[in-house]
């Protein structure tokens, strides 16, 4: 019987990890999700543009690692993620202008830009292969644990370690941090409050004097700035290979909706969601157990409930599960 | 025809339909009239089965027919048209009022692929009374527009047109004067009052325009903050105190000064 | 069929998709064996050798197998170099080779299914069988003393082969496997797979994947939790792009690869790193040996008919006759030429068995100070 | 059908015809090949979504269950697996049942303690159910793994399985259907999504059904082998009479007999969707896209429509996965990506044009052509614009290297440039 | 579905009420005959032709509608005579073949619907008028966008005037009663102090009460030197207040007056006020 290594283990294996690839998740969904909310259409280039921005992000890490410029004990990456932002923002932006407006202004059907998006996705797709290829790249650097797991043993004298990476922590700090901004933009500021009112109607948004370029404007370079966070925060926390991006997409779509479309707090719940199911799931209780019952107790097998095979399709079912009760989401999205 | 008992509709906290009970006689054309947001909407919603009650039942000619799904209802003579209207606007106002009638043989796949002939023969039918229905609502020359792009009260026509597709038992109309040019609203009446006299069926009619409702109305039931507040006819609702000043008012107060 | 002077040779490797990283270095192999023919200029008749380039995606079989198509009937290819992964290169085989009866050697197909399959004797493949691998995994790992292992595979055939053939040998040997949990490429996280994998326990983990796919991906996971730090890894990780990333972190780690002995595998990278690319990634030194016994065929035989290559690959592959490592194309020609035989050895070692496969020597290694060093061969 | 579409498909024509003459015939028929498969799916998918509005994302689910239909018939089946633990193993699955059953039975009948009921019942036939299925599993998978491990099919004729394939999938979509229908647009979208995964999770993972990731490979034909025409005097003899060379002709004689298979079935489903999109069913069905509400006024119930269409379009793509495993001859369950199998066959339904069926069809030839021809066409953007740079230039070495690459990029820019175009669709709705 | 290719119904809002992308070729022409009374008016849509989309058939033919400083001018006239269309036209939401739009004088005919709000037009549409998914309070807020001034008095007003908006101020517009929804629609239009007002049917569906007090409150806008242009069904009360009256017909002026005047008239009562 041992309650607090029983805790900590879980901790370490279950807690921490989701809480950090939920956090992930959720900066993902934001991006996603505000998209959808404001310009109305779920947009599939949004893993290779958090990908392009951790490219420019990283090639200018790696310059400033040169140059002998740091922040250490926090990575150099923050101090690139401006250039790496203001390159995103130009990139969404000139995307928009050639490829989006085009069908805005025919008043296409939310169909028709989920397909240009993907047009746009392969290209942004083989544009960032182009450039840095289809390699692993590293670029973290600065202290990689706030605590690591050996530390943490020695301190305590607890059999189980508890790891937290500095990067974990910056991602779900981050995360708290932009949701909460999201949020107060839209609802309170009027830059905020007019993007909202384009996107529940255009026409009448134009009838009150907003001026929808200059919306749709904002929207992109703040999808550019969560983009560009998102992705970089991520490269560090895991590595930067362009094709995980691509495959991120599906985890945080599944955040976005099911958060509920459109609602920068149903990004974070749902991004939570998921990532809980994911590692909650199919986690083998059995050192959990072995710690917490008495010896004759102690499970003979893995005590797992399903095995990680099945860990997406086992999140998928909480998620249809969840929209079966709330059929628009945690948080009352929109649909188009 | 017609029993509401004690129906209540909530909206999280807030009581849209509080406690209503009502009775709607056959053969009648019952007016509801009452201020803006007293519930009626969404009483309609609740007996045509759109919206679940919170409580209370619904029972038409004896039996009980709360919560049923509306297309069940449509198939027991309920039927109803909409505040706005919802009309099929890819469709041309005649495919509109074809659909209508249920049991179309070519509403089955088989049929579509091996049982062609009997489909056309049904289809001649139907077509004949579609055209009927809309030479009866002088709408004649809209029949191959479509319905999306007709104008505000064609639509409104359109709608009441695809009751008479059916014989219904009971129809409720969900404030078909909003936005339709009066003369064309009389127009209107006129053929619900027809419809009343000739084919027997009943009416509940949402409506503001108080004229309307004097043409073709009694009783006339007057509700206010998701109860009944008053019901008789129409010269009683007029004359009752608590309507006025809930729902009719007493005129313009600036009228004189108009033009000083 | 029939008599030639120029002839192509059809790259086909998964240039986009999931493996897409570990692409290039295997064609790139190839690539730098034919220049190296070509190069000698001792090809049979004064030929000149072309490779053509196509993308196999490793998950569409469909685009891999029209991608064949075109490099065979359009771009006039005389043998296949490839596909990467097992799932397309069955369908690129059944579909476009046989048919046509060309010569398709796969660099890295390992799928044990391939084995059955009907292949008129036309497919080879120079991916040691994952059969054999587990065995020569469960002695290396008795060797050092661990009895209790957990165990990750990449789910495909090639990890689950892996896997499952590593875990009855490892059991028959008396160790215990404490979970056997799969992970699948690319994907974003190992969190789940480590928080099961940590829970059931064991000495070391056993990474049955790729070192640029979910196999680093889990044992970043995993030592950054502090769940593992001792992980044994079979062919798919052990190349440098692993200790580039976790560099002294994986001290103690070890495994096995199937490889020739030392020198040639060492040269064989030299010349891949004079030429620009990873020798030392998964399956390049397959790339070019698929290539050269294609082309020493061609040469030996001086004809491109699949039939008559294939028989020929036999014997060039096994011997006997005079050991040819990578580098020495030029001198294989001309013995081949002169009338006489070969052993080809390459730089995998290449020694086919059965129905055509490696049966692949295994080189053990060790993580030291962030290095693979080399410790013994089996 | 429009002069435009027809415009179109000659184009279409044109476009193979090209690649038959300057590249080589069997590469013409064998993207027409799968290009007729892909037809199929984008109908399947078109009847969904132009037909009714719902939003499938789930295709790659559904092809692979008509894959594994194909699988489950044609393979031979394994005597010693159901030896080994074929009979325990059906009755693990009837206990699965039982318990679902039980299960649903025991929610409608009871109303006090439901819940807690159903969760014992829920455990204690999960428990029965693992503790007779695990140990049958284990005994099926051990059976020769690398070639078998499994029960394989019944051994008929593989032409069984694409209505086996198009049931399953059927069946698959009646289930979701039931669950899921009620939630709309992008919300159903991930919903589909998420059994999509599950469907292939379970194909991957349970190796006792068809082998799992380690393939099926060699799936019976419905067509001669190319090697036995080849070894057949009289085929030979008739060739060269003409002649052709025997392999080539080989080649081209089995995969014109695929294309004639497939054409029959694209074109009776083309018929019979033209047909009922024609009559009031049609008419019913675009009633019911237009306006759900006043279409459940009007006394239509929405909601068997909705599972009617959910079920049939999702059968097509059934059936045109057990076609397309018969085609490629194996089941490699890996390969079954939503990039694919979902992404790229909405692509077709859109950039065809959504709500008509002739639409659908040439999206899917068309796009599959580009797909394949792109990897090419790729590569000679590339030479083209390394053309004028200097031999050893640093940049030209990059960008060739980087040629790969541009098969997607290509992809894009001709999605992106279709769509400028016709962004309703090269052949629009009416 | 219009004859825009490139639109597909499902999914979008009334394409017809913008024109995003500002304007078509228009001819810009100086009256034709209606001068003589339009001539000093505030807002004049003068001499309209035009229809809807890049190609569609004409709605409006030689149609003008026109407004004087802090008068009331109310257009009637049956279903699909053209009423909305002319109140779009006027705010510059459709192409006009041929007519001109001037306000206090200028020739606003080139400006998009944006820039006519910042010169002080205000427009409530006849549908989709409200901000379904924002608060009541929220909705009122995004009528005063242009404004930099503090407009919390005028919020107050408005809360004054439909009492049951102070009620549902923080609860999302689109779940309330159609009545309801009006007010919300003409109490937004209000916030932005417009100096010329356009209202597309603001009294549909509004209980009789609410009616009058609206009227009354259009009066006194009006009184403050707004000029005030609507389309109204409630004919007879509209007219009553009307400085001045435009029956419209197949997308031509039919009848023209002051309101009494209208009123007076036998045919027009018989034709288009319901006798
Ligand atoms: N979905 C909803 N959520 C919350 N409140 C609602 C909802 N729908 C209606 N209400 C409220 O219920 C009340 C009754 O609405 P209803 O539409 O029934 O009114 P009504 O009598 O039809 O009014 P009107 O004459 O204006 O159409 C209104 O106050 C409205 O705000
Ligand atoms: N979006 C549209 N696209 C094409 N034609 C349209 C559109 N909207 C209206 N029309 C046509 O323009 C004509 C005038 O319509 P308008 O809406 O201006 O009528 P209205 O006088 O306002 O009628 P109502 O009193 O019913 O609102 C009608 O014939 C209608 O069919
Ligand atoms: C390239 C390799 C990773 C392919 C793998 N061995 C397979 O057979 O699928
Ligand atoms: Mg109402
Ligand atoms: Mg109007």
């Amino acid at each position: 019987m041992d309650f607090l290594n029983a805790l900590v283990a879980l901790t370490n294996f279950v807690i921490i990890p989701a809480t950090a690839y939920g956090s992930q998740l959720a900066l993902g969904a934001l991006g996603v999700t505000l998209i959808y909310g404001i310009l109305r259409f779920s947009n599939f280039a949004h893993g290779d543009t958090m990908a392009f921005g951790a490219m420019v992000t990283i090639l200018v890490t790696w310059a400033f690692q040169k140059m002998g410029v740091s922040i250490a004990p926090l990575p150099t990456a923050l101090l690139a993620l401006p250039f790496g932002i203001a390159a995103t923002a130009a990139l969404v932006i000139g995307t928009d202008r050639a490829v989006y407006r085009f069908y805005r202004e025919k008043k296409a059907a939310p169909v028709t830009l989920v397909i240009v998006s993907m047009g746009v996705m392969f290209v942004m797709n083989g544009l960032v292969r182009f450039i840095i290829g289809v390699d692993d790249q590293r670029f973290g650097d600065g202290a990689r644990f706030i605590i690591s797991a050996r530390d943490f043993k020695e301190m305590t004298g607890l059999r189980e370690g508890l790891a937290i990476k500095t990067s974990a922590g910056l991602t779900i700090i981050t995360a708290v941090i932009v949701v909460a901004a999201l949020f107060w933009f839209l609802n309170k500021t009027r830059t905020g409050k007019s993007m909202r009112a384009y996107s529940d109607n255009e026409d009448l948004a134009l009838l009150s004097g907003i001026n929808p370029e200059r919306v749709v404007m904002v929207t992109w370079l703040i999808v550019a700035a969560l983009a560009t966070i998102a992705g970089t925060l991520y490269g560090l926390d895991k590595s930067f290979k362009p094709f995980t991006y691509f495959q991120l997409l599906l985890p945080i779509f599944a955040s976005a909706i099911v958060g509920g479309l459109g609602n920068p707090l149903g990004a974070i719940a749902g991004g939570f969601l998921i990532a809980y199911s994911e590692v909650a799931v199919t986690y083998a209780w059995k050192k959990v157990l072995t710690y917490s019952l008495p010896e004759s107790f102690a499970p003979e097998g893995l005590a797992q409930l399903l095995s990680t095979d099945y860990k997406h399709a086992v999140s998928f079912v909480i998620l249809i599960i969840v929209l079966l009760f709330k059929p628009t989401g945690l948080f009352k999205g929109k649909s188009v | 025809m017609i029993e509401v008992h004690e129906l209540h509709r909530h909206f999280g906290g807030f009581r849209a339909v509080d406690g209503a009970s009502l009775k709607i006689a056959p053969g009648s054309i019952t007016g509801l009239i009452g201020p803006n947001g007293a519930g009626k909407s969404t009483l309609f919603n609740v007996i045509a089965g759109v919206l679940p009650p919170t409580s209370g039942r619904v029972v038409m000619d004896g039996e009980d027919i709360t919560g049923l799904p509306p297309h069940e209802l449509f198939h027991k003579g309920l039927l109803r048209t909409f505040q706005i209207a919802h009309e099929f606007g890819s469709m041309t106002c005649r495919e509109n009022l074809m659909m209508v009638p249920a049991g179309q043989s070519g509403e089955q796949l088989w049929n579509t692929w091996f049982g062609r002939k009997r489909i056309a023969d049904e289809e001649r039918a139907l077509r004949a009374k579609a055209d009927e229905v809309l030479e009866f609502l002088t709408i004649s020359h809209i029949a191959d527009l479509r319905a999306g792009e007709v104008s505000g009260g064609q639509k409104k026509l359109l709608e009441l047109g695809r009751t008479m597709m059916v014989d219904a038992k009971i129809v409720f109309l969900d404030e078909v004067g909003a936005g339709v040019n009066r003369t064309l609203l009389y127009t209107i009446a006129d053929a619900i009052k027809q419809l009343n006299e000739e084919r027997g069926y009943t009416f509940v009619v949402i409506e503001h325009d108080m004229e309307f409702i004097g043409r073709i109305c009694d009783p006339v039931i007057c509700m206010a903050e998701g109860k009944v507040l008053a019901e008789g006819t129409l010269d009683e609702i007029k004359a009752n105190e608590q309507v006025i000043e809930a729902y009719l008012g007493t005129g313009l107060k600036n009228k004189d000064k108009v033009g000083a | 069929g029939g008599h030639m002077k120029d002839v192509t040779i059809g790259v086909l490797v998964a240039f986009t998709g999931p493996l897409e990283s570990l692409a290039p270095p295997i064609a790139e192999g190839a690539e730098l064996a034919i220049k190296e023919v070509n190069d000698s200029g001792k090809f049979v008749d004064g030929g000149v050798i072309t490779p053509v380039r196509g993308d196999s995606t490793c998950v569409d079989a469909g685009a891999a197998t029209a991608a064949a198509e075109r490099l065979i009937t359009a771009e006039g290819a005389s043998a296949i170099m490839g596909a990467m992964c097992s799932g397309a290169t069955g369908a690129v085989f059944t579909n476009v080779s046989r048919p046509n009866g060309i010569l398709q050697i796969s660099p890295s197909a390992t799928s044990p299914g391939l084995t059955a399959l009907e292949d008129d004797n036309l497919f080879f493949r120079l991916a040691p069988s994952d059969a054999r691998q587990g065995e020569v995994m469960t002695d290396v790992i008795m060797d050092k003393g661990f009895k209790e292992v957990a165990l990750t595979y990449t789910n495909n055939d090639y990890g689950k082969g892996l896997a499952d053939s590593f875990q009855s040998a490892f059991e028959a040997a008396g160790g215990t496997v404490t979970i056997s949990a799969a992970h699948e490429d690319g994907k974003s996280d190992y969190s789940a797979e480590v928080g099961a994998l940590a829970s059931a326990g064991g000495e070391v983990l056993v990474v049955a994947g790729y070192a640029d796919q979910g196999g680093a991906g889990v044992i970043q996971a995993a030592l950054d939790s502090g769940a593992f730090d001792t992980f044994v890894l079979p062919d798919g990780m052990v190349t440098s792009a692993l200790t580039d990333r976790f560099g002294a972190d994986l001290d103690g780690s070890f495994g096995q690869n199937p490889s020739a002995s030392g020198d040639a595998a060492a040269s064989y990278e030299q010349m891949a790193e004079a030429a620009g690319f990873d020798g030392s990634s998964p399956y390049a030194k397959e790339g070019y040996d698929s290539a050269a016994l294609i082309m020493l065929a061609m040469h030996a035989t001086g004809s491109t008919e699949g039939k008559v290559l294939a028989e020929k690959v036999w014997e060039l592959a096994n011997g006997p006759g005079e050991k040819i490592y990578p580098g020495e194309l030029g001198k294989a020609m001309e013995i081949l030429s002169a009338g006489g035989a070969i052993d080809y050895e390459g730089a995998s070692s290449v020694n086919l068995i059965g129905p055509g496969e490696a049966s692949g020597s295994y080189r053990e290694i060790v993580v030291e100070g962030g290095e693979i060093k080399e410790v013994g061969f089996r | 059908m429009t002069m435009r579409g027809a415009l179109y498909f000659a184009l279409v024509a044109l476009a193979l015809l090209g690649t038959g003459l300057f590249s080589s015939w069997t590469v013409a028929l064998t993207i027409l090949n799968m290009g007729l498969i892909s037809a199929i799916m984008s109908l399947g998918v078109n009847l969904q979504w132009g037909y009714a509005g719902l939003f499938n994302v789930g295709v790659a689910g559904f092809v692979a269950l008509g894959g594994l239909g194909a699988v489950l018939m044609s393979m031979s089946p394994v005597g010693e697996a159901w030896s080994a633990g074929g009979g325990r193993l059906v009755l693990a699955l009837v206990i699965a049942l039982g318990t679902l059953v039980g299960a649903i039975a025991l929610w409608k009948r009871l109303s006090r303690y439901r819940v807690p009921a159903l969760v014992v019942l829920l455990l204690v036939g999960f428990f029965a159910y693992r503790a007779v299925f695990d140990p049958a599993v284990e005994a099926i998978e051990a059976v020769d793994p690398s070639v078998t491990g499994y029960l394989g099919g019944l051994g008929l004729p593989v032409l069984f399985g694409w209505p086996f394939g198009a049931l399953l999938a059927a069946g698959a979509a009646w289930i979701v259907g039931k669950t899921a229908l009620g939630l709309r647009s992008d919300y159903l979208a991930i919903a589909t999504l998420g059994i999509a995964e599950i469907v292939v999770a379970v194909l991957k993972n349970e190796d006792w059904l068809a082998r799992g990731v380690k393939n099926v490979y060699g799936v019976p034909r419905p067509v001669p082998y190319e090697i036995d025409l080849q070894n057949s005097t009289r085929f030979v003899e008739w060739m060269q009479n003409w002649g052709f060379d025997p392999v080539v002709g080989s080649a081209v004689v089995v995969k014109l007999c695929y294309s004639a298979l497939f054409l029959v079935v694209l074109l009776a489903l083309i018929w019979m969707a033209e047909m009922a999109l024609r009559s009031p069913w049609g008419r019913l069905m675009r009633a019911i896209r237009d306006n759900e509400e006043a279409a459940e006024a009007m006394g239509k119930d929405v909601t068997r429509r909705h599972l009617q269409i959910f079920v049939l379009g999702s059968a097509v793509c059934g059936l045109a996965g057990a076609m397309m495993v018969t085609l490629d001859g194996q089941l490699t369950p890996g390969a079954y990506q939503p990039l694919r199998f979902t992404f790229l066959i909405w692509v077709m339904v859109i950039v065809g044009g959504s709500g008509n069926n002739w639409g659908a069809v040439l999206g899917g030839i068309l796009i599959w052509f580009f797909w394949v021809q792109v990897e090419p066409m790729g590569q000679w953007l590339m030479q083209a614009i390394t053309a004028g740079m200097a031999e050893d230039s640093d940049l030209r070495s990059h960008l060739l290297d980087s040629a790969a690459h541009m098969r997607l990029l290509t992809m894009g820019l001709v999605l992106l440039i279709v769509l400028r175009f016709s962004p309703r669709g090269l052949i629009p709705e009416k | 579905m219009s004859g825009n290719p490139y639109q597909d119904d499902r999914g979008n809002k009334d394409a017809t009420i913008t024109n995003p992308s500002g304007r078509g070729e228009i001819e810009v022409s100086t009256g034709t005959g209606h001068g003589s009374h339009t001539a000093e008016a505030f807002l004049i849509g003068d001499s309209m032709t035009g229809g809807y989309g890049k190609s569609g058939p004409d709605i409006l033919h030689d149609c003008t509608v026109a407004v004087n400083k802090g008068e009331i001018a109310v257009i009637v006239g049956p279903n699909g005579a053209g009423k909305s269309t002319a109140m779009k036209a006027t705010f510059g939401m459709l192409n006009l073949r041929q007519g001109s739009v001037r306000l206090d004088g200028e020739d606003i005919t080139g400006l998009t619907p944006q820039a006519r709000v910042v010169k002080g037009m205000g427009f409530v549409p006849q549908t989709h008028n409200i901000f379904t998914s924002m608060s009541v309070q929220e909705n009122l807020e995004m009528g005063a966008f242009i404004r930099t001034d503090n407009f919390k008095t005028t919020m107050e007003q408005v809360f004054d005037l439909f009492p049951i908006l102070r009620d549902k101020r923080n609860q999302p517009a689109g779940e309330l009663s159609g009545g309801q929804r009006q007010q919300v629609a003409v109490g937004r239009a209000l916030m932005t102090q417009p100096k010329v007002l356009l209202l597309d049917e603001p009294t549909a569906g509004v209980s009789p009460i609410v009616m009058d007090e609206l009227f009354d409150r259009i009066i006194e806008v009006a009184r403050t030197g707004i000029s005030i242009l609507m389309v109204e069904q409630n004919a007879r009360q509209a007219l009553e207040i009307a400085d001045k009256g435009y029956v419209l017909v197949q997308g031509a002026n039919a009848h023209t007056g002051t309101g009494k005047g209208l009123l007076a008239d036998e045919e027009v009562r018989k034709s288009f006020l319901g006798g």
